[in-house]
């Protein structure tokens, strides 16, 4: 990897403030994976907005991307937030990063609105199946049975976020592991390539309350379970495909609105990732044996999202002046006499 | 007063807005008000019609003439009637009208809207009470064309199958009930130049010329048609010739959502808001508190219904006065803006932005369903007569003009710190937003000294709101009065009148109207000059009092009284007329 | 006052405990203040613990002892010790300290856990100053010993273990540092029969005596350890020899599920409540309005934290008192149960299902972080004294006695209606609950004067609290004063060595501490016979005060003078002595 | 159908208030469909509690079982309120009747969550695609395309909610219509009989706002595309089998935990009510050709209910006295030494 990325802009200033997660977070491996994903893509730091509710989760986007505007909302609301400040300036990249207890128990109404109205945004779940913050109750997203650090176990089936969002029409969701660098940052700098709104559920070990034997989240555990769907490459548009070394083995290449290319060298066969049911399907049964089924599980490159649906201008709303959004004086008149 | 008792859903509305708008077109201040139930069809509706040459627009307390087309509610409309008042009703529902002392008008609505079309008949069986009310007031027919062109877009064939129905109307009562009775209308020329509109209109153009560009909402009555109306003109109004928009509306999926979204979209840079009444206001809290202590923009309208809970939907009430003003855990306040007429809710419209751009904060604008929902007759607005206020933006060669930048810190000494907007490419424009503690950088803080010494700020900001919001306004001044009057919202529309019965008593008030919170020093000022002091407001806990008492010069706590209450009717100047008098210590003056 | 600080997450909690605990066994009354990050590791924490002869529990100004273990804050917290302070420090994090007027301590407590144990050495790094401390201020080794015992329940090993790293901490002062400090302890009767507990701990433990049957709870800081105690509780003592649980604990999705759960158990007759802070109680208004109007018993503890918004959660604070007592959009007004003490937690912890279900209202216990989550030097609890109060509940017999029945008629005059519960079999027992209007009979209603009655009867209701909420208490009365003092929730806890402060000063005052919302009349009775009234209370906008201006005489509120602040930590006394002599107007009386 | 019912109670008995709702509108209908349940499963009027959130659809619990208590609660909040009251007292049957404002759009975290946790109730939506009592707005599950009254369409996809509550596990899964009376009276009955969270959607035209064409939701668009995946008999455990008709064709009967049986007549070959997969696949194959699935799409009778996770005693919590849930004296004094 060169020192500097197409904007000549070296990773340093994509990073971010010292994390304070508990050392050996899988959200800090996360955090680096965004970091490298944002530089390898050439994105303008301040054409950014980090997103995130609360949660250890949500703390992270002070720790990349120093550079770009932030907000930590209120927990779980992440995703109304995002959509008012995509819809405010469309030409920001809107990064959302939640927690499982922040999407999937307080805030599974925001994301299931979300993935509806498919707004441009990243959407990454960290998720490690307790609340970390508030020191390991389980989450929406604990595995039935999977066992607490006192040794009690979860009795209510759990969240799985990426079926869920495939069944609500979600353009592009992934799946995959704070432990697998490979896939992952070539899977956030496709979702940072994807015109909606693109979710990645992340499996990223709480080490301090969710890391123990009979834990389904440990980092042990999800290593030993973590099925990869495929190899995933991504190309940015401006890297010419051939200066890239084609991988062995059968591959297909998805092109994105952005010129962009993902390129998925599959390990599993059969698998379409434009097929709903059969990825709900596929998701389905790797849970019931207990395993994470990860990498790009759906993509649905045809959806419109929410600026095409509403005709939004292309001047961000933010930047429209007086003269474009105040009417005139004979306009005030006109209306107030069609009310005489 | 016309009472018009009808079924929901029946299309009774249209009728009663015509003779509202035929009244107004003879030139007449003619006050309307809906009464009407929250569900979508048969239940009763009642249509207030009132007409006072000095044009009260406060319901009176009696009616003079009842129109009664609803069985379900005939005899209790009956009885209320005084001995001497016109009664119309529908004789097709086969209610005999056992009251001789009432002059009585029997008309088959139901039939003769048959006789005119049998298939379309539902739709104007009202439309014929229309003409025998006209015909027995003495309404002119000029006026009710040009009343059904309005109501019906010039719809040539609804105009004309409406006309029949009061034509017939009126002919029945020409043709069968030649009498007298007292109640006649008159063209006068008291209308001229002015229009009829509702306080949500209003509020959504205010909204429209203050440049919003994002709207989140959630449908709650009586507030969607605030939202609704702002649609409408957003679409004729603000798309370009390609259909593309310069707003953006979302239609939430509560009321969390859409306050979560008005504040992304006003920390990005919109001119933002949403609408919303009672439980609405409610689910807001949470992200109130966010944007007070975040410092991000935001204008929140309330059109108050009758609470606690689901309350009474379709009834009005100022019960949020205190919950609005100070919304949230933890010690927070925001800024209150007050409408009394649709002529304010439409400056408020507009002005709102600026006080939530300049102050950096959710800005509330608290109407009611009185004031929202009903047709009230309304001088023209004023084109807004200053610019757009921003407020304390950075941008990019702001940034590089100054040495260094922090979002939370106090340049100015007004507690109003800078802010950039996400996008600005200089290097040092970026910050950390959080509802967490945080210092003047925007870098977390758990630091006592930086906690507190940035509530102080919060709190220097929220006083300097007192000389910036719009400044409470002396409606009445009889010179050397002892005694002052205070309200605020839609109940002043009835303090005119109650002025005028007091007069009558040969009592005489001053009359300060509040536009806003927090409170101006010009309050105190206004009580420091009386000896009494009367609160009206339109809710059981005073909650307005009590936040007078709160925020004002203690030595003058004694003076001040309440006449608080609320029922969910809009207020009758009779009513507050007689709690004045009946509370009042001072010896009334008698008129020399 | 000795200041340990370390890194959140090192194990430093429980050597703390260890200090704080020993000194208990001591004879000592000893306060433990723990400031935490809201962090789960790595940012700083510092204990403090005090020790008086008088037992004062808030925080000194000074620290006289400092044990710095963290580097982050070392010179900060160095910089801060006056001269003739003592400073014990790890020597291992090689920071030199450069103060020639403090007495010095250094200690290599890494290197010394390193020896007894290279693998758990992280574990005992903290308990090394243990020994140090004990040695250096002479904490006896058998309240040590005792500490130990407790604080690892009776584990061997690990006593063992950390015995190991006292004594060597203790032999490396012997051996090193032959020096004099003048602090030290001597062994006192002064905690005989008393106990450390929490006020977490206390109510969770007054909720299983007052028999709770349901619990919905949603994590949050500083609330969640009374869940979790209480959880732990149930499962001791509430469970039957099958297993089979006699209480239902849902952890729900969310603060409105919760709120949504317990108004459903409530409802159906169950016990049930929850607790929260900040920003989850912002989450249940719209459900405590419904509980308000439609009359549904519901407890809900908030451990207040500092606002707003996510503000500073691990810090203490009282600024959610005005908004939970009037929480709901709307006029709606809620009984408030103010405890000061663990033993008062306890109380109220029981009381409030009896006033809930006898008022058959949301009824709100407002704690803090201090007094929930620090370790308290209690007095014994009382067995409460009196059986349950299940308010008025017609069961199927009580029907079959009276002729007719009505879900909300005041039936005795108080304002307080009869409910069923679901599943009661008399024909008549079911009635329709809604947070719409309705009349007396429960039927959906919008007629003005049956919603005015019904809010009308709320308020009596409400009045009715004033003197069935546990009353004020004068907490000190030194006879003649002209200065009263009232406070209330922790506060109290610095107010008696504020007492002290003041004697010295020739002040005299006397103290009302206030218990509960809406205020009794024995709070005005109190500003009555004094000249001069301070409101003592940690937020910004003087909350208390402001409702002492709403509720009570205002012949009496020029008396009232306000001392309100917060910054997030626990009050010390100095600060809220300074405050009043600063703002008296009265002429300090010379003791005779 | 005999004038009474195995209690004794005549159907009057079962009935509610006069409706208020607008004549024609398909909440009646249902209203109609679960007093018949109700009293066909000789159910104790006063042993059920009638719970709502706030809508049209939320009024009606007011028109039926006028004998039993109700709630008629907060908008989208029916779920946590009617967890409460089942877990209070579990020998109440909860009837809860929401819409699909109610449920889709405010409420659906409260759903999701709902049916995870799996306490007994039987959950109807009256599902007509917009808010009815707010005057016409789309909900969340207005299908994509369906034009509004004042003809402009609907832009985002729906949510639908018997995938979505199958994907999350739920046991009992059924979906009619208003205007099919003969389907949804077994079906209600049937959920009856469920042990757990029991959610059935039915399609009820809004006739004031949202029965004009170009709407998917009108009577006569639903009419047209309703496929009933099977024809269903309800055999309540009071009556003898054998004096039922047997219905011709082949049929699979499902015996309830309560010994009641459900009768199905299969229309649809191939189609497994137990499989979970499946049952979602032929949905969203549904949905996209413009159809509504109806009938019992997905049971599971061997889901254990929050009674059981929670291992809750038989006796009502609400009924249980001082003496059980009031420790003595005496444990007070051991816990406090504890503290010593
Ligand atoms: C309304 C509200 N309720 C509760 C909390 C307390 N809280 C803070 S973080 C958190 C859970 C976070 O869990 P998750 O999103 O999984 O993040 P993690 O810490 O595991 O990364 C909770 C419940 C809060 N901040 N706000
Ligand atoms: C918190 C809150 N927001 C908004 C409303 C206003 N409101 C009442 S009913 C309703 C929608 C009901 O739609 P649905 O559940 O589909 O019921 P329907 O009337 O169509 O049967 C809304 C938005 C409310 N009552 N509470
Ligand atoms: S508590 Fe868990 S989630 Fe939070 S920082 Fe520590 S390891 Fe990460
Ligand atoms: S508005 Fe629609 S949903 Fe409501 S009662 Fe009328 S027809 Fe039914
Ligand atoms: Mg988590
Ligand atoms: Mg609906």
């Amino acid at each position: 990897m060169s020192k500097e990325n197409i904007l000549g802009l070296p990773i340093q200033e994509y990073k971010g403030g010292k994390s304070t997660l508990c050392a050996g977070c899988g959200h800090d491996s996360i955090t680096d994976k965004i970091i490298k994903a944002c530089f390898n893509n050439g994105i303008k730091p301040h054409m950014v907005a980090k997103m995130s509710g609360i949660g250890c989760s949500s703390k992270t986007p002070a720790y990349f991307l120093s550079k770009s505007h932030g907000f930590n909302t209120v927990h779980g609301r992440m995703p109304s937030v995002s959509t008012g400040a995509a819809l405010a300036n469309r030409q920001l990249t809107v990064l959302g990063v939640s927690g499982d207890g922040d999407t999937a128990s307080i805030g599974i109404g925001q994301f299931v609105h979300c993935v509806r109205r498919n707004a441009p945004m990243v959407y990454i779940v960290e998720n490690n199946g307790v609340y970390g913050l508030t020191k390991g109750q389980f989450s929406a997203t604990a595995d039935e049975g999977s066992k607490s650090k006192r040794g009690v176990p979860n009795e209510i089936p759990p969240i799985d976020l990426t079926s869920l969002a495939i069944q609500l029409g979600c353009g592009f969701v992934g799946k995959s592991f704070s432990g697998a660098p490979k896939q992952l940052t070539p899977l956030i700098q496709a979702a940072l390539s994807y015109q909606g709104t693109a979710v990645i559920d992340v499996i990223s070990p709480c080490v301090t309350f969710n890391n123990h034997e009979g834990s389904t989240r440990s980092y042990n555990y999800v290593k030993d379970h973590d099925i990869e769907l495929q190899t995933l490459d991504y190309i940015p548009s401006f890297t010419p495909i051939d200066e890239i070394d084609i991988p062995q083995g059968e591959s297909t290449d998805v092109e994105m609105h952005d010129g962009s290319t993902i390129r998925l060298t599959g390990t599993k066969e059969d698998y379409d990732v434009h097929d709903r049911n059969a990825a709900i399907a596929a998701i389905n049964e790797s849970m019931a044996k207990g395993e994470h089924l990860t990498g790009l599980l759906y993509l649905d490159n045809a959806k419109k999202n929410i600026y095409q649906e509403m005709r939004l201008c292309e001047t961000p709303l933010a930047s429209l002046q007086e003269e474009t959004i105040r009417p005139t004086e004979e306009t005030l008149l006109e209306i107030m006499n069609s009310y005489k | 007063m016309v009472s018009v008792g009808t079924a929901n859903g029946s299309g009774s509305q249209s009728a009663n807005l015509i003779i509202h708008r035929a009244l107004f077109k003879m030139g007449l201040p003619v006050s309307g008000k809906n009464l009407f139930p929250s569900n979508i069809a048969g239940l009763p509706t009642w249509f207030l019609i009132r007409v006072t040459e000095q044009g009260y627009p406060a319901p009176a307390d009696d009616t003079n003439i009842a129109i009664l087309m609803n069985p379900d509610t005939w005899e209790k409309d009956l009885s209320k009637l005084k001995k001497g008042s016109v009664a119309i009703y529908n004789s097709d529902t086969r209610m005999p009208v056992e009251r001789d002392d009432l002059i009585l008008y029997d008309i088959p609505c139901s039939k003769i809207a048959r006789g005119i079309d049998s298939k379309l008949a539902k739709l104007i069986t009202n439309t014929v009470y229309v003409g025998a009310l006209s015909e027995i007031i003495g309404i002119e027919q000029e006026a009710i064309v040009e009343a059904l062109k309005h109501q019906f877009n010039n719809k040539q064939k609804a105009i004309e199958l409406n006309l029949k129905a009061i034509d017939e109307g009126r002919n029945y009562i020409k043709e069968n009930h030649k009498k007298n009775q007292p109640w006649k209308v008159e063209r006068r020329d008291l209308t001229q130049g002015k229009m009829i509109v509702d306080g949500n209109q209003a509020g959504a153009l205010g909204s429209l010329f203050g440049g919003v560009t994002f709207l989140a909402w959630y449908p709650i009555t009586p507030s969607s048609s605030l939202a609704e109306s702002l649609i409408g003109y957003l679409k004729q109004h603000r798309e370009y010739v390609d259909g593309s928009k310069t707003y953006a509306v979302v239609q939430a999926e509560d009321e969390l959502a859409a306050a979560g979204m008005v504040f992304g979209a006003g920390w990005a840079g919109s001119r933002s808001m949403t609408t919303t009444s009672g439980a609405g206001i409610s689910l807001m809290t949470e992200f109130i508190g966010l944007g007070y202590y975040a410092e991000v923009p935001g204008v929140f309208w309330n059109i108050q219904r009758v609470g606690p809970s689901t309350g009474l939907p379709t009834r009005t009430q100022q019960s949020d006065i205190n919950f609005c003003y100070k919304l949230g855990h933890g010690d927070s306040t925001h800024p209150v803006l007050l409408p009394a007429t649709p002529k304010e809710c439409f400056e408020f419209g507009w002005r709102s932005f600026d006080i939530a751009e300049r102050f950096q904060t959710p800005t509330f604008v608290l109407s009611d369903l009185d004031l929202g929902m009903n047709p009230w007759i309304s001088d023209d607005f004023e084109y807004p007569n200053k610019p757009f206020d921003r407020g304390k933006v950075l941008k990019e060669e702001d940034l590089n003009k100054v040495e260094s930048w922090g979002r939370y810190r106090d340049v100015d000494g007004d507690g109003i710190p800078y802010r950039t907007l996400p996008g600005n490419p200089h290097p040092d424009s970026s910050y950390f937003t959080r509802g967490s503690g945080h210092d003047e950088d925007a870098t977390y803080s758990e630091d006592p000294e930086v906690y507190e010494r940035n509530m102080k700020r919060l709190a220097k900001k929220h006083e300097g709101l007192r000389a910036k919001m719009p400044q409470p306004k002396i409606e009445h001044s009889s010179g050397k009065s002892k005694i002052g009057l205070i309200s605020y919202g839609t109940v002043h529309t009835a303090i005119e009148e109650t002025i005028d019965i007091l007069k009558e008593k040969n009592v005489e008030i001053n009359y300060l109207r509040i536009r806003a919170l927090p409170l101006s020093p010009k309050v105190n000022e206004f009580i420091d000059s009386h000896e009494e002091i009367f609160i009206i407001e339109q809710n059981r806990d005073a909650q307005m009092f009590n936040l007078i008492k709160e925020e004002l010069d203690s030595s003058n706590i004694k003076k001040i009284k309440s006449c608080a209450y609320s029922d969910g009717m809009p207020m009758a100047a009779s009513k507050i007329s007689a709690n004045i008098t009946e509370k009042t210590q001072i010896k009334i003056n008698k008129k020399s």
